[in-house]
């Protein structure tokens, strides 16, 4: 047996999280931003020795230790991008929290910690319950983070996120019995490649899809995430926006399509109607808010709309084009609610007309805020505009409808974003506080400065990112190929016309002035 | 024919004195009605030759348990005239459910419509030896088979009076409520302690 | 010899009546134990019917072990009842009801 | 090492050294690197022109870098080198030196200079993308790329509530733009199975007779890609519909308005429809839309630019109008001349703008005309730049001298081969470019008349009253208030002159390698050889109709704004509405306003409000929180706490499941 | 049968029996003051059955080993066993923590560890009743200690009114039972369960169906199931606290238990006839029990409420009327045991600083930050009970439904985990007022080392450790209800 790095992984968070409980505040800092900073190590040594085109799953770990469910991890190259991605954010999250939390600062710590080891853990597992744990186990350090260091309006806000995720994953646990008993295992490997009954799919598919729906959040199951999002501290948010909606996605790709294909076709229509209402419907939301975390919150709703529509596309560019859409908008809207942050630490509010002018004085402030702006439009040449285009590419095979519909998005985008970004960073200073902030200092710098080159990076060589997945979404692309879509955008080819279309014949010519 | 005539005799009158238990507004009358009411179910017993069973049903309740509570209905002096009368709100409902529960019960294991009862067969393990008497049998049974159980009965009855006693014996003989009793007044709490009384002008309170 | 039919009957009555006297009675909570009282009665009653007519003992040893047991419940209830009395001055069944909701 | 990666990445590198340092290095730093990267950059461009001009270079392509491989859809960073491209490159790069350089004087007080040229840079980075792409997702970024740089500097005084406004609206009308040019990008992947640009061209006459499904109907394959496509152009470059942006743009800096929203950025809708001109010349029914939406907004923006008083306002619906010329060459077929009107609009639109900088900043930041008069006297040199412009534009030439401005060469070529091409449609256009020259050479001329001829009305001017502390009323007679225009700096005047030149000279000198030389082009374009010569085949009015409008248009301007100022009041009121229809835009704005944006706002309140927390929580979350607290109150009432209820709960409960075994 | 080989099965009954007698005279002859110490040694006792319990399990497991004593009165099987190591370590687990409860509001005496253990004799009868009187006989004895207990605090009104209400209830429940008990003996001629079973396979008459009804019904009551299940919130709110916390754990085992055998052993072959039953029961109590627990001020209230919330999930796995569903069961049932016993632990630990018991919302406001520890623990016990993954409390949910799931009850299992939701809801109130709400009241600031230790080692059962658990708790309980299976 290799050496078991993806337990490590689950390990170091784990121990720092239990150190926390019981450390001073500045001691618990200290631990938390180690620990995960060695986890991100760990995660890039992962990456480095990630066998691209190798076996399919890679650091396989298994072992008994469980009744009816093993204790099995393994990646293929999706987990992996998305391992990455929340190793990648857990060091800023604890860095954004630095200063920000004050009160508890070790049961913080500790919950961030937690949540690492139960987002890897998610990604990493290759067993059907052993996913559903750590799926699940995820409410609970997200409820204490909303409800303990939220804001004012924290206990609804936990609530809410906490029964609206929970009633949507419990039938899913229903779903996974019927399959571990009808397919007599609970390796998701085998289970990729068990063909259920189309019939039994159906309700299999909706049981899956109601908590993934949410987790997404899809249009009309979005609305626990603005409340989430805004009463949650800055490192919450980032966490929630840039791993948690992820798991969603992460689902459909695992679960959703290759184990149920033909019910992911019967009920794409579905998808792409809650998709398209979610593009226009939250675009508009997001348009007139006057929260920042609100607005960046309905904008998540309509990126992760992308994700979906590019799901089930049922083609290589659609679902690629969706898994880099999930890292990009991890990145990027975890990086806006960083920005969010940085302000709120100031001011302490988040509504739009408090700030005004900061490009005068936070410009660094305001550069970031910019790129992270115009990544989160799908700017090509930042990590949101490779995944958009494909995942529209991939749904125009499938249906003009939902690509016209699910391309405006990029229009109402850049209204919303644009005007956030005019009434915050430009315009004249008309608030006295908010003018007298100071610039980024260096903890922040250090929190947003990965990430933009990280969004520059995807945005420029995406290749690093794709590869890695590239066989897995073959391999996935190949098995729901029997289920894919009938396409309305059918080309026929006809015969040539023999001219082209401003042909005038020459014979025309020589009688004028030459 | 006299059997048939003690039965229905025996049966009406158990189930006459079962509703006066029932019905009676004195809580002595309704003791005394219980009474009765063991007395003709005994007899019952007695008509299918369960002497012995019959006669227990005398000794422990009359004897024992009716007395018992004749004893604590004296004992409790209460002012009985103040015991509301009438019952509760949703009668109808309660007989109505009462009349079907009796109507499943008696059609539906009584069985009129099929005809004869089908009832078990023993499997002869426990079967009287006709020789011996009611009581020499339950007895040889309740001393082998049954010892466990007997013995576990005695347990009960241990515990019914080691309850009864710790319940009820009081080791202060000054009153119910002579003496101080911190916990009861840890556990006062203020709404039911003070009353808030906000007098008009001009009017007094009555305390 | 009578049928049965006729014992069960009668225990079913007897039952009904039990039950009856639990949950109509407002007035006084001895009646209450009475009424329990009827219905150990009429299970009684119905035991040693069977046991009769199976030509078996074990329902008379059982319906002994009730009576054993009936008189146990009772000297219970009734201390339970006592020691309710002194705390609240009263048994009327409507004044039982400090713990609700 | 291929210059080409030089010419378009030495901009890039400038323009993040100068954004990082930023201030934290004096201005002169940044200035001078950007500014020299673009004189670099201008210099290797030219030789690669004058290589394809001479014939002696060969279209390449140079690779960069991997950028996307997804299934079959890849592409990837690549730099195409051919005619097209050099013909953009030295378009972009000496505009840009020459913008950049200009800057240094016009932006001399400003206090943010490095992130001035830090963004110029960013943007000539972004505009070589564009047009050395070799596949359309390249093509997209550049595309986007001058867009995000055309937002932050038509924002550049960020202060400003206007620019903000049109910094936005620039970016989201474009992106309406956009919608199709990406939806467009789909199609073709879908048709082609590819991206690359020359593999789409070389396939692209296979597919004319193709259809396929779009919006559930059944249409032809390449018109509807084309149309997509197109949509992507008219939004880039201002055409009838999506042009709303253009005039709002003015907002920002004018060395701004000359680079993007003259010379380069808005072209590129020309350059993308010319640079795909093979697949067009497979969708007649597209190029019929091109034609038409371009001969409309030639009309429409030359109308509107007769009313207009912001000096930048009048070039801007002028530049609007010269792109429709551009787009129903390239409808009519005529690539090459519009490729043409683009290179000579691109020195003498540059340069108007540049002399209205140059008046604007004379005139201490005044733009309304109506507050100029009789500059010719103060700034001489900035008056004959603007003579050299307007002499450009206007198209002044005589044919059968064979001499002319750039404009006469670029611009009469387009009308003829729109009446040479002979069709509904084209004689449409034709009629419609000869009537917006008219309209062209009067508004320039009334530009001209109103800012150098005449009396100064200086003091009207709130910017001017400003700057001499007077009133109107204080200074009494003085109309000029005692304010002196100062001629500008020689940074800016030595651009003036160089554009100049072009303006001059340009079409003279190319006019037939861009008409008439096929092997020029090479197959970087659909070269219609039988229309060019239709083209030189019309007849001499057609030939002469463009001059004498031209001096219709003069004489016109003449009267009403030399001979005798009271006519165009008089006009005005006399045409109220149309007046009025024409002053106001056509009402575009207010119509989109209340067409796009309150419906906007509107819906997303309602869905917001009435939709998430009205509906979908209220019923959703909160209305199963009431049930359950409901049911919570209900539960406890269930409770009552007296025995009787209790035991008559269990009866019910077994009565209940008696009944259910029982029956 | 011997005697010797009966007395040995019923060894821990009998032990325990006698040393109760012993107890009682010596509690007799020293006077109340001897509480603590009885206490003590009772503790003591109850482990050393639940050790003897543990060897008879090791015995029986094995399936081939004598588990019938007296006459197949009653069974030392791998089932009973295992239910009473749970029921007597749960007992032993309570009893720690009793003494100080009484220490504050007084009236502890002897007398109650005596009844205790006579009770965890009754349960242990309960559980392996293989005969109607067993059943009866250990019901009986169960239930009149339990009265007796609940209104121990006899100066208390609210406890004598629990012990009341329990009592009245409690016999007419009992009446039930027996009514249908004597249907049962009437329709098949014996008391015995293998007769029973044998009999109804032969002859299912009406009458004995009647039986059957009864019989459950009067155990839905014990085991307090909807909608015999109104006492259970009035009890456990008035009883004193440490004998809810008894209540809630070691009586709802027996009580279970006594139900899964009696449903799975005589009853099995009726299962369609009161499987429907079942459901609805497990799928109302879920419902009423999260309704009702969700206005609750009162802690113990709450649990009541939440008590018959977990008995609707165990009963899903007697619905499922499988093997896989009674170990499923069980496997709730042991991990319950530990989730109720940590909490009502943690709540006698609530004491304010002159000694009082806390034992509302508003009492342990803002815990979290007064005591940590303690509210830590809390924690994970009620996300445990919600049933939230990585805590324990999941893994009896997940045994329970994927038996259901594996019983094609597909259709319960969804609703009924659907319903766990409401649970969910008040589980986190519990929560959001200890971390979430700022600190109201005074609390006592440490807790003696007893209740510590027991509820450490609860919450370390709870705790994602308890998943080590899965393996060995998967096959004993898997045997011990092989033991039902053995029987068919």
């Amino acid at each position: 047996m290799e050496f078991p790095i993806l337990s490590l992984m689950l390990a170091i968070p784990l121990a720092g999280a239990i150190a926390c409980l019981f450390l001073g505040a500045q001691a618990a800092r200290m631990t938390a931003l180690l620990a995960t900073l060695v986890n991100l190590a760990l995660g890039i040594l992962l990456w480095v020795n990630f066998e691209i085109g190798g076996p399919q799953w890679q650091f396989v770990e298994r072992a008994e230790i469980f009744a009816v469910f093993s204790y099995a991890l393994g990646i293929d190259g999706i987990a992996l991008m998305l391992i990455m991605l929340s190793v990648f954010l857990m060091p800023i999250c604890i860095l954004a929290s630095w200063d920000a939390i004050t009160k508890r600062v070790g049961e913080y710590m500790s919950a961030f910690l937690l949540m690492e080891v139960l987002m890897i853990g998610v990604f990493a597992a290759q067993d059907l319950y052993l996913f559903y744990i750590f799926f699940e186990a995820g409410l609970i350090p997200m409820y204490l983070i909303i409800g303990v260091w939220g804001g004012d309006n924290r206990i609804y806000a936990s609530y809410k996120f906490f029964l609206y995720t929970l009633l949507g994953s419990v039938l899913m646990l229903i779903a996974m019995m019927w399959m571990v008993n009808q397919a007599g295992t609970t390796d998701i490997p085998t289970l990729l490649n068990y063909d259920f009954d189309p019939s039994a799919q159906t309700w299999l598919w909706l049981a899956f899809f109601a908590s993934f729906a949410v987790k997404m959040p899809m249009w009309p199951v979005h609305t626990w995430l603005p409340d989430a999002h805004v009463q949650a501290p800055t490192a919450g948010s980032v966490i929630l926006a840039g791993v948690l909606l992820k798991l969603g996605g992460y689902g459909f790709i695992r679960f959703s399509l290759p184990m149920f294909p033909e019910a992911s076709e019967q009920f794409a229509w579905l998808v792409y109607i809650l998709s398209m209402v979610a593009v226009i419907y939250t675009s508009l939301v997001a348009l007139v808010q006057n929260d920042m975390k609100k607005l960046i919150a309905y904008s998540s709703v309509a990126h992760m709309a992308i994700v979906t529509v590019g799901l089930f596309a049922f083609n290589v560019q659609g679902i690629e084009g969706a898994m880099m859409v999930m890292l990009g908008h991890g990145l990027v809207s975890g990086a806006l609610f960083l920005c969010v942050g940085v302000i709120y630490d100031r001011l302490h509010t988040r509504e739009i007309a408090r700030y005004g002018g900061l490009s005068i004085n936070m410009p660094k402030y305001a550069l970031f805020f910019l790129l992270f702006t115009m990544a989160s439009i799908g700017l090509p040449g930042t990590s949101n505009f490779i995944g958009e285009f494909l995942a529209l590419a991939g749904i125009y095979k499938v249906s003009t409808l939902v690509t016209l519909v699910c391309t405006t998005g990029i229009i109402l985008g850049a209204a919303y974003m644009l005007y956030l970004y005019r009434r915050v960073a430009f315009g004249e200073q008309k608030n006295a506080d908010a003018a007298a902030m100071p610039d980024l200092n260096a903890r922040e710098w250090a929190m947003l400065a990965p990430i933009a080159a990280a969004v520059l990076w995807m945005g420029v060589y995406p290749e690093s990112f794709l590869a890695p997945m590239r066989q897995d979404i073959a391999a996935l692309e190949a098995r729901i190929a029997r289920a894919a879509p009938d396409f309305d955008a059918d080309n026929v080819i006809g015969t040539p016309r023999e001219h082209n279309a401003n042909y005038v014949a020459a014979a025309h010519g020589e009688e004028g002035a030459h | 024919m006299i059997q048939i005539i003690a039965f229905y005799l025996f049966a009406a009158l158990v189930i006459a004195s079962a509703v006066m238990v029932i019905m009676a507004r004195n809580p002595v009358h309704s003791v005394l009605w219980l009474i009765l009411a063991f007395f003709n179910a005994s007899g019952l017993m007695v008509l299918v030759g369960a002497e012995f069973i019959a006669m227990l049903l005398l000794i422990v309740y009359v004897g024992a348990v009716a007395v018992l509570f004749l004893f604590v209905v004296m004992m409790l002096d209460i002012d009985f005239a103040e015991l509301r009368a009438g019952f509760i709100a949703n009668f109808p409902l309660g007989i109505a459910i009462a009349l079907i529960l009796a109507a499943e019960l008696i059609f539906g294991i009584g069985a009129y419509q099929a005809g004869q009862l089908d009832l078990g067969v023993a499997d002869g393990r426990a079967s009287p030896m006709l020789e011996a008497s009611n009581t020499a049998n339950i007895g040889a049974l309740l001393y082998s088979d049954y010892v466990f159980l007997f013995e576990a009965a005695g347990i009960i009855l241990l515990v019914a009076m080691v309850g009864a006693i710790v319940l009820t014996h009081r080791k202060h003989p000054g009153g119910r409520r002579g003496h101080q009793d911190i916990g009861k007044q840890n556990r006062r709490n203020p709404d039911e302690a003070t009353v808030m009384r906000q007098p008009e002008v001009g009017k007094g309170v009555e305390l | 010899m009578i049928g049965i039919e006729h014992y069960i009957v009668v225990s079913a009555l007897l039952f009904v009546l039990g039950v009856l006297g639990i949950f109509l009675n407002r007035k006084n909570i001895i009646v209450i134990l009475m009424a329990i009282e009827l219905i150990l009665l009429s299970v009684n009653l119905q035991l040693v019917a069977f046991s009769a007519f199976l030509g078996d003992l074990v329902g008379q040893v059982f319906a002994m072990f009730v009576l054993t047991v009936a008189a146990a419940e009772a000297a219970v209830g009734l201390a339970i009842l006592v020691i309710y009395f002194r705390g609240r001055g009263t048994i009327a069944v409507d004044d039982v009801d400090r713990l609700k909701g | 090492m291929h210059p080409i990666l030089l010419i378009v990445f030495l901009p890039l590198l400038a323009a993040i050294v100068a954004g990082l340092v930023n201030k934290s290095a004096p201005s002169i730093f940044a200035k001078s690197i950007t500014t020299g990267a673009l004189f670099v950059s201008a210099a290797l461009s030219w030789p690669i022109f004058l290589g394809f001009v001479g014939g002696t270079y060969e279209p390449t392509v140079v690779p960069v870098l991997k950028w996307v491989q997804s299934g079959t859809l890849t592409f990837d960073w690549a730099l195409r080198v051919d005619t097209l491209t050099a013909v953009m490159l030295v378009v972009i790069n000496t505009v840009s030196a020459l913008v950049h350089l200009y800057s240094w004087g016009y932006m001399e007080e400003d206090p943010d200079q490095p992130r001035f040229f830090a963004y110029l840079s960013l943007f000539t980075f972004a505009m070589l993308m564009l047009v050395t792409a070799d596949n359309l997702v390249q093509m997209f970024f550049g595309w986007e790329g001058v867009g995000l740089a055309s937002y932050l500097l038509i924002g550049f005084w960020f202060k400003k509530p206007s620019a903000n406004a049109a910094a936005i609206k620039a970016f989201v009308v474009n992106r309406v733009g956009d919608l199709g040019f990406m939806l467009g990008i789909f199609g073709t992947y879908l048709v082609f199975d590819t991206v690359s640009i020359s593999e789409i061209l070389a396939a692209a006459p296979g597919m004319s007779g193709a259809s396929i499904g779009f919006l559930g109907y059944t249409v032809y394959t390449m018109d509807v890609l084309c149309i997509l496509l197109f949509i992507g152009a008219m939004g880039k470059s201002a055409q009838l519909g999506l042009h709303t942006w253009l005039p709002d743009a003015m907002e920002g800096p004018t060395p701004v308005s000359a680079l993007i929203h003259a010379a380069t950025m808005v072209t590129a809708g020309v350059f993308m429809v010319v640079r795909l001109s093979p697949m067009f010349e497979t969708a007649p029914i597209a190029l019929g839309l091109v034609t038409f939406v371009g001969a409309a907004t030639c009309i429409f923006a030359a109308t509107v630019g007769t009313t207009q008083w912001d000096i930048k306002r009048v070039i801007a619906y002028s530049t609007c109008s010269q792109l429709g010329y551009m787009f129903f060459a390239a409808g009519v077929g005529a690539y090459g001349a519009a490729m043409f009107h683009l290179f000579t609009h691109a020195f003498f639109k540059a340069l108007l703008f540049l002399g209205a900088g140059s008046v604007i900043h004379a005139m201490h930041h005044e733009q309304d005309m109506r507050y100029y008069g009789n500059l010719r006297k103060h700034i001489p040199l900035t008056f004959w730049a603007m003579m050299m412009g307007t002499l450009a534009i206007t198209g002044v030439g005589v044919y059968h001298l064979g001499v002319g401005f750039a404009g006469f060469w670029s611009k009469d070529a387009i009308i003829e081969v729109a009446f040479a091409r002979g069709t509904e449609l084209g004689n449409f256009a034709f009629w419609m470019g000869v009537f917006a020259a008219l309209l062209t050479s009067f508004y320039s001329w009334r530009l001209m008349f109103l800012t150098f001829w005449g009396k100064p009305r200086w003091i009207e001017s709130e910017h001017i009253q400003h700057s001499v502390h007077k009133t109107p009323e204080e200074a009494g007679e003085d109309t000029t208030g005692g304010y002196h225009p100062h001629e500008s700096p020689i940074s800016m005047l030595v651009p003036l002159g160089v554009l100049s030149i072009g303006a001059v000279l340009a079409g003279q000198i190319f006019a037939p390698t861009f008409l008439d030389d096929a092997a020029f082009w090479g197959s970087s374009i659909f070269y219609n050889e039988p229309l060019i010569h239709a083209m030189h085949a019309v007849p001499y009015w057609v030939k002469y109709s463009a001059l004498v409008v031209m001096l219709i248009g003069l004489l016109v301007a003449w009267l009403a704004y030399i001979k005798d100022t009271s006519i165009p009041g008089k006009t005005a009121e006399q045409l109220g509405p149309i007046y009025r229809f024409l002053y106001n835009k056509w009402y575009f704005d207010e119509l989109y306003h209340y067409l796009f944006v309150v419906p906007a706002f509107w819906l997303g309140r309602q869905f917001w409000k009435l939709g998430d927390v009205g509906t979908i929580d209220r019923f959703g979350p909160n209305g199963v929180a009431w049930v359950v607290e409901k049911g919570a109150v209900g539960a406890r009432k269930f409770q009552t706490g007296y025995l009787y209820s209790y035991a008559l709960v269990m009866l019910l409960g077994l009565v209940a499941a008696i009944t259910w075994v029982l029956f | 049968m011997s005697y010797a080989s009966s007395l040995y099965l019923t060894g821990a009954e009998v032990g325990l029996s006698l040393f109760g007698l012993v107890l009682l005279l010596v509690s007799a002859w020293s006077g109340p003051r001897s509480g603590r110490l009885l206490t003590v040694v009772t503790v003591a006792a109850l482990v050393a059955a639940a050790v003897f319990s543990a060897h008879l399990f090791g015995r029986a497991s094995g399936g081939d080993a004598v588990v019938r004593a007296f006459g197949d009165l009653y069974r030392a099987d791998a089932f009973g066993s295992f239910a009473k190591v749970l029921i007597y370590l749960a007992t032993a687990a309570v009893l720690v923590v009793t003494p100080r409860f009484f220490a504050q509001v007084g009236g502890y005496r002897g007398e109650y560890p005596v009844l205790m253990l006579f009770n965890a004799v009754g349960m242990g009868m309960m559980v392996s009743a293989s005969d109607l009187m067993t059943l009866y006989i250990g019901l009986e004895m169960s239930s009149l200690s339990s009265y007796i207990l609940a209104s121990f605090l006899r100066q208390d009104d609210r406890s004598a009114e629990a012990g009341l209400k329990y009592f009245v209830l409690g016999a007419l429940a009992s009446g039930i039972i027996l009514y249908g008990v004597s249907l049962v003996y009437g329709f098949t001629g014996t008391t015995n369960y293998e007769g029973i079973r044998a009999a109804f396979d032969t002859n299912f008459s009406t009458g004995a169906l009647f039986g059957v009804v009864f019989v459950l019904a009067g155990l839905a009551f014990k085991v307090s199931a909807v909608p015999f299940h109104m006492w259970t919130p009035d009890v456990y709110e008035g009883a004193p606290t440490p004998v809810t916390a008894f209540f809630a754990s070691a009586p709802k085992v027996a009580a279970m238990g006594m139900l899964l055998r009696m449903a799975m052993d005589p009853f099995a072959g009726e299962v369609d006839s009161w499987r429907q039953i079942v459901i609805f029961a497990a799928l109302a109590s879920i419902v009423v029990g999260a309704l009702g627990a969700i206005s609750q001020q009162n802690l113990k209230r709450l649990l009541a409420y939440s008590s018959i919330n977990n008995v609707g999930f165990i009963l899903i796995g007697l619905a499922a009327a499988t093997p896989a569903g009674v170990a499923g069961a069980l496997t709730y049932l042991t991990i319950y045991v530990a989730m109720v016993v940590g909490s009502f632990t943690a709540l006698l630990m609530l004491r304010d600083p002159t000694g009082n018991n806390l034992e509302t919302f508003a009492d342990i406001s803002g815990l979290s930050t007064r005591r940590p520890a303690l509210a830590w623990s809390l924690l994970a016990v009620m996300f445990s009970l919600a049933g939230i993954p990585p805590l324990f409390g999941f893994w009896g949910k997940f045994v329970v439904f994927q038996a259901a799931v594996q019983a094609d009850l597909v259709a319960l299992a969804a609703i009924g985990i659907a319903a766990s939701v409401i649970g969910a809801f008040y589980y986190l109130k519990f929560i959001k007022v200890m971390f979430f709400d700022e600190p109201m009241r005074e609390v006592e600031a440490s807790s003696p080392m007893g209740h510590w230790a027991v509820l450490a080692i609860c919450v370390a059962i709870i705790s994602p450790l308890g998943y080590l658990l899965t393996i060995p708790l998967g096959e004993w309980t898997a045997q011990a209800a092989a033991s039902f299976v053995a029987a068919m």
